[in-house]
């Protein structure tokens, strides 16, 4: 057993070393890709934390996301602040925000839940399309330049993300061992049975809400600087928050590695597709998403633990399961 | 002057807003699905009927039974062989995998037709009728009681039919319409189709009336979300009011306030009921 | 008419029905009772196509339907008036009864079926036009019988009759039902209430736990102990 | 001591009476049985006392403190817990993390840490009977086990009051009697129990008083062996000719 326990451990410290040299030796274009893939592990985790333990399937997250680039970049460009702190400032408003949306609107469940998020979502979009003096408004919002070179840039980057991927994997990590963690998937079990156990629902919902914003809000600071320029309808987009659902359901729903499994997949796999088929890789990013979740909606994360599982019988199960 | 006509021009669009969610709030309201590749089913309205029209040269209101017809099939299609199998699922999984459908559907036009805007011109486009200080153009009115036709055809296919009785049964107690032998998976083809063929002809109106592209769909989707939430999902009704009174709204809100506020008007309203009254203004507890 | 051979059947993981064995002839009035989690609805649901029976065999009329739907069992003369009756309480009792004929096109029989249930049940005339949700429990249960008899069922399967009415309601409905059994329709009732059930019934079984635990004429049956100790535990 | 007083609850649903101007209590150490034939407001009873449901009038009160006003999990915390009559585990949470649910929160909310709450869940897993199954996912237990893991769910909590909620339905004989024997053991530690049971056998037997509820109101209230033997409970049960012809024969 502990032997198990530190050969798990040293296996993710060697990942870890390896990710952290890997930029070294590989082409930029590469090191481009792999941030994209710690982003999306960040987003995707963040998600996992309110859709995935606690059961509130948000298809609004991508609003923390919106508020987090902007909040870094409104405060870089008008204000002149530092980097890091636009990037602590996000954390802040992405958290707040979350806190005081989250009050109300996780009284809501399932369908009603999801539009609301999205309504959210939305709204901001276009409360940004309008504040012209302070965002840009429609126009989009340039952030500074940052200094060096593209290779010295692209490092940067990378390790910015791959930290935020290895903090939002610790967060994910502590909180599901936590009391806080087990409140949380209890209220995603049985949220009545939940309460009359003890536990103060409201509470654990707004909190997993709002650990969900934290990182979501990062790096969405962090990406602004990274691409430089960002619009409302880019970083507030609906795609940023269904990639998040996607990602999570198809790397494994409620599991610590689904999301690194699933935005890794997906982000290689339409990065694939947009050098072949440029034109049509968001419609077989669409057949792809289809596919998962008929045949597949928990996950590769279930058929890595039981490999026994990986055969025809299982997928058609799957499909079969939830038909009228 | 000006503001009643601009409340009039609203009232007019609220009739195509109407036809958007009826279908859109049926397939809700009856399957407990919130079809996000609605709006790709708009758009694939209003591309079958321009190219109904341009290719064969018949007026396009003419086009518009064809457009539904077509769009009938393809939803039986779609809900035979692809949402059948989620209809018991959870709302991450059914949200999902009708974004998944939107994606697809949108980006094959794209492939297909590309992302340029094509619109239908007919000989009577500019033509337009007075009645007393205000003026109303012929095709948005035309528009406008299609809307309510249409309206009034379902109210009356659901409410008086014995395949409109098992669409309420089934809604009511899943069980007892099993006990009763209604089909379950016959009805929630038809529903699903009843709701693909709305769309189509929502998609044609506004093929008639404004320009068109694949990626026009995305808007039509977020005005359902809102109209069914204004209307509530307990009847047929509930779409036309909901319907009216966001064109109301919209037109108000860009006259008083400008045209860049009135989504941001229209999404807090959204949000704002459904944390009041998620029932809608005039929902009802029973279909 | 009615024969069924060692039904296993449950929800899920979770097995409810052991092996029941047990007949309904035509034109039968047969009743079953058992306490509170017996599987008496478990098996009603079963026999109607609600759920999927694991193992074991369903002969209706000499044709096994163990593997048919509910809606294929309609058509096939079985139907069942379900526990806390069910009804579509945004619809009218008029378009509730016409629910049960969901599956005839004959117009001429279904109006003449139509004309039978007011008969039977006179209170509903009244009602006809009245939203079944705004019923008293008793006109519910009759509108529920009335909208099984709809669908011209060759057995009639009814779930906890007396549940939440009043005795002299139960009384009442269960005159109309023997009415029903009279003019030939075969009768399967489920209760929890003996006497309702015993005292009108030709014979009798007796489930607990998932299991058949007793059989045979029903006065017979009305007067064994056991029944008693079941019950009450004495 | 009465730990729990319940004063002319009342509860409706629309036009019905759940519950009408119940008043019972529950007496410090005692295994109080409610009886009463489907429908006759026992699972509306637990519901309010709980903080499910409000009550439409009346009070509620736990140790002389007003509670029918609390959320359920207020109540929990003071140091109430309850079953569900259809279980209701965490399904994708193994055996073990159910319980540890109960321990963490409950009457402790909080005051043990998480290593502390593994060991008080093994305890109780080890109390009613499941400690073989510590590890195994709660979606894939039997019936019986399923009952047992809903009753250490509760017991985790470290309740002073325990209501249960026909613990014993659907189970075999011998499963009956483990569960009693469980039920006189979680009372010998000191835990008050009000116990639904429609297994009358099980719950004459095991409760020191017994009070009866028929179409929302009390009817009866007493030692087990004079409830059984009360026209009106007999009436309620097995219908009113029954009693009667049942009366007969044994005056005969």
């Amino acid at each position: 057993m502990v032997k198990d326990f530190e050969k798990k451990n040293l296996l993710f410290l060697a990942l870890i070393c390896a990710l952290g040299v890997l930029p070294l030796g590989i082409g930029v274009s590469t090191i481009r890709i792999l941030t994209s893939v710690f982003m999306y592990i960040v987003l995707a985790q963040s998600w996992n934390i309110i859709g995935g333990y606690t059961g509130y399937v948000s298809f609004g997250n991508a609003l923390f996301f919106g508020l987090g680039a902007y909040t870094t970049g409104i405060l870089m460009l008008r204000l002149h602040t530092p980097f890091v702190l636009g990037l602590l400032a996000s954390s802040a408003v992405a958290f707040g925000a979350a806190f005081l949306i989250g009050i109300p609107v996780l009284r809501l469940k399932g369908h009603y839940l999801a539009v609301a998020t999205f309504g959210v979502a939305e709204a901001l979009r276009e409360v940004f399309n309008n504040l012209r003096k302070l965002s840009g408004g429609g126009e989009g919002l340039s952030f500074p330049l940052p200094a060096g070179d593209i290779r010295q840039v692209s490092y940067l980057f990378y390790y910015i993300m791959f930290i935020l991927a290895i903090l939002t994997m610790m967060m994910a990590y502590y909180v599901t061992r936590s009391s806080a963690g087990y409140a949380m998937v209890a209220i995603r079990e049985d949220e009545d049975a939940a309460n009359v156990m003890g536990i103060h629902t409201t509470k654990y919902k707004t909190l997993a809400f709002c650990l969900s914003a934290l990182f979501t809000g990062v790096a969405g600071g962090a990406y602004g600087y990274w691409v430089t320029f960002i619009e409302p309808n880019n970083v507030f987009s609906i795609n940023i928050s269904v990639m998040m659902v996607i990602m999570v359901l198809l790397g494994g729903i409620g599991t610590l590695w689904g999301p690194v499994i699933g935005a890794f997949l997906l982000e290689i796999l339409s990065d694939l597709l947009i050098s072949r088929i440029l034109e049509y890789h968001e419609a077989v990013l669409g057949f792809i998403i289809i596919l998962v979740v008929l045949a597949a909606p928990r996950g590769v994360m279930e058929i890595v633990k039981d490999r026994k599982k990986f055969s025809l019988s299982y997928f058609l199960e799957n499909i079969r399961k939830y038909q009228a | 002057m000006v503001f009643i006509q601009i409340l009039l021009d609203g009232l007019l669009l609220g009739g195509v807003y109407a036809v958007i969610a009826l279908g859109f709030s049926l397939v809700w309201g009856i399957m407990n699905i919130i079809n996000i590749s609605h709006g790709a089913f708009v758009m694939l309205g209003a591309y079958a009927t321009y190219w109904i029209t341009t290719r064969s040269g018949i007026d396009p209101f003419v086009a518009l039974p064809i457009t539904m017809a077509v769009m009938f099939m393809a939803g039986a299609l779609v809900q035979r062989y692809i949402i059948n199998y989620v209809v018991r699922a959870p709302a991450s999984m059914t949200v999902t995998l009708t974004f998944g459908i939107q994606l697809l559907i949108v980006n094959l036009a794209l492939g297909a037709w590309t992302a340029n805007f094509r619109s239908i011109t007919v000989p009577y486009a500019g033509a337009r009728f007075f009645l007393g200080p205000f003026l109303f153009p012929y095709t948005r009115f035309f528009i406008f009681l299609i809307a309510f036709l249409l309206t009034a055809v379902m109210h009356l296919f659901i409410t008086r039919t014995k395949t409109g009785a098992a669409i309420r049964a089934t809604r009511m107690d899943l069980e007892s319409a099993k006990l009763n032998g209604v089909n379950i998976r016959r009805i929630y083809i038809i529903t699903f189709a009843v709701g693909a063929a709305l769309a189509g002809a929502a998609g044609g109106m506004i093929a008639i009336t404004y320009p068109i592209s694949p990626m026009m769909g995305f808007s039509y989707l977020a005005i359902s979300f809102i109209i069914s939430v204004l209307g509530g999902l307990g009847s047929m009704a509930g779409p036309l009011i909901g319907g009216l009174i966001f064109g109301l709204i919209e037109a108000l809100s860009s006259f008083l306030i400008g045209t860049g506020y009135k989504d941001i008007v229209a999404f807090t309203l959204l949000v704002v009921i459904l944390l009041i009254r998620p029932s809608g203004i005039l929902g009802r507890e029973y279909y | 008419m009615l024969e069924v051979h060692g039904l296993e059947a449950g929800y899920g993981d979770i097995q409810v029905l052991w092996g029941i064995t047990l007949y309904v002839d035509g034109g039968a009035f047969a009743a079953l009772v058992g306490p509170n989690g017996a599987g008496k609805s478990t098996l009603l649901k079963t026999l109607a196509g609600l759920l999927q029976g694991k193992a074991g065999s369903v002969l209706f009329d000499g044709r096994e339907i163990l593997h048919l739907s509910a809606n294929e069992r309609v058509k096939q003369g079985i139907t069942l008036v379900p526990e806390g009756r069910r009804l579509y309480p945004g619809m009218t009792v008029r378009e509730n009864l016409m629910m049960g004929a969901y599956t005839r096109s004959d117009r001429k029989g279904i109006g003449k079926d139509l004309e039978q249930v007011l008969l039977l049940f006179p209170p509903l005339l009244e009602k006809l036009p009245t939203l079944a949700g705004k019923l008293s429990g008793g006109l519910q249960q009759m509108c529920a019988i009335g909208r099984g008899l709809m669908s011209h069922p060759k057995l009639l399967l009814i779930d906890e009759l007396s549940l939440g009415l009043a005795p002299l309601v139960v009384k009442e409905i269960v005159r109309i039902i023997r009415q029903i059994n009279g003019a030939g329709t075969s009768v399967f009732i489920v209760e929890q209430d003996v006497h309702a059930a015993f005292s009108n019934a030709q014979y009798g079984f007796v489930l607990e736990g998932g299991r058949v635990t007793n059989s045979g004429k029903a006065q017979a049956l009305l007067e064994d102990e056991r029944i008693k100790k079941a019950y009450l535990g004495m | 001591m009465v730990v729990l007083q319940g004063i002319q609850v009342t509860k409706h649903f629309g036009g019905l009476n759940a519950l009408l101007t119940v008043d019972f209590e529950v007496r410090s150490g005692e295994i109080l049985g409610l009886i009463g034939p489907n429908g006759s407001g026992k699972t509306t009873l637990i519901n309010v006392i709980s903080g499910f449901y409000p009550i439409s009038s009346g009070q509620i009160l736990f140790k002389g403190y007003p509670i029918h006003t609390l959320k359920p999990y207020k109540v929990a915390n003071l140091g109430i817990a309850r079953t569900f009559q259809v279980v209701r585990p965490f399904v994708q949470l193994r055996v073990i993390e159910n319980v540890l649910v109960g321990a963490l929160f409950g009457k402790n909310n909080l005051k043990v840490g998480v290593k502390e709450s593994f060991r008080k869940a093994e305890q109780v897993l080890d109390l009613v009977g499941l400690s073989g199954k510590v590890d195994s996912p709660s979606g894939s237990l039997t019936l019986a086990d399923r009952k047992k893991l809903e009753l250490a769910k509760a017991l985790a909590m470290e309740p002073e009051l325990l209501l249960l909620d026909e613990v014993m339905a659907g189970l075999t004989f011998n499963e009956i009697e483990e569960t009693m024997d469980l039920i006189r053991r979680i009372n010998a530690t000191g835990v008050t129990l009000l116990v639904i049971e429609h297994v009358i056998h099980a719950v004459l037997n095991l409760s020191h008083r017994i009070f009866v509820l028929h179409h929302g109101e009390k009817i009866a209230e007493g030692i087990p062996h004079e409830i059984v033997r009360s026209p009106q409970v007999i009436e309620a049960y097995l219908g009113q000719e029954y009693a009667k012809a049942y009366q007969e024969r044994s005056d005969a």
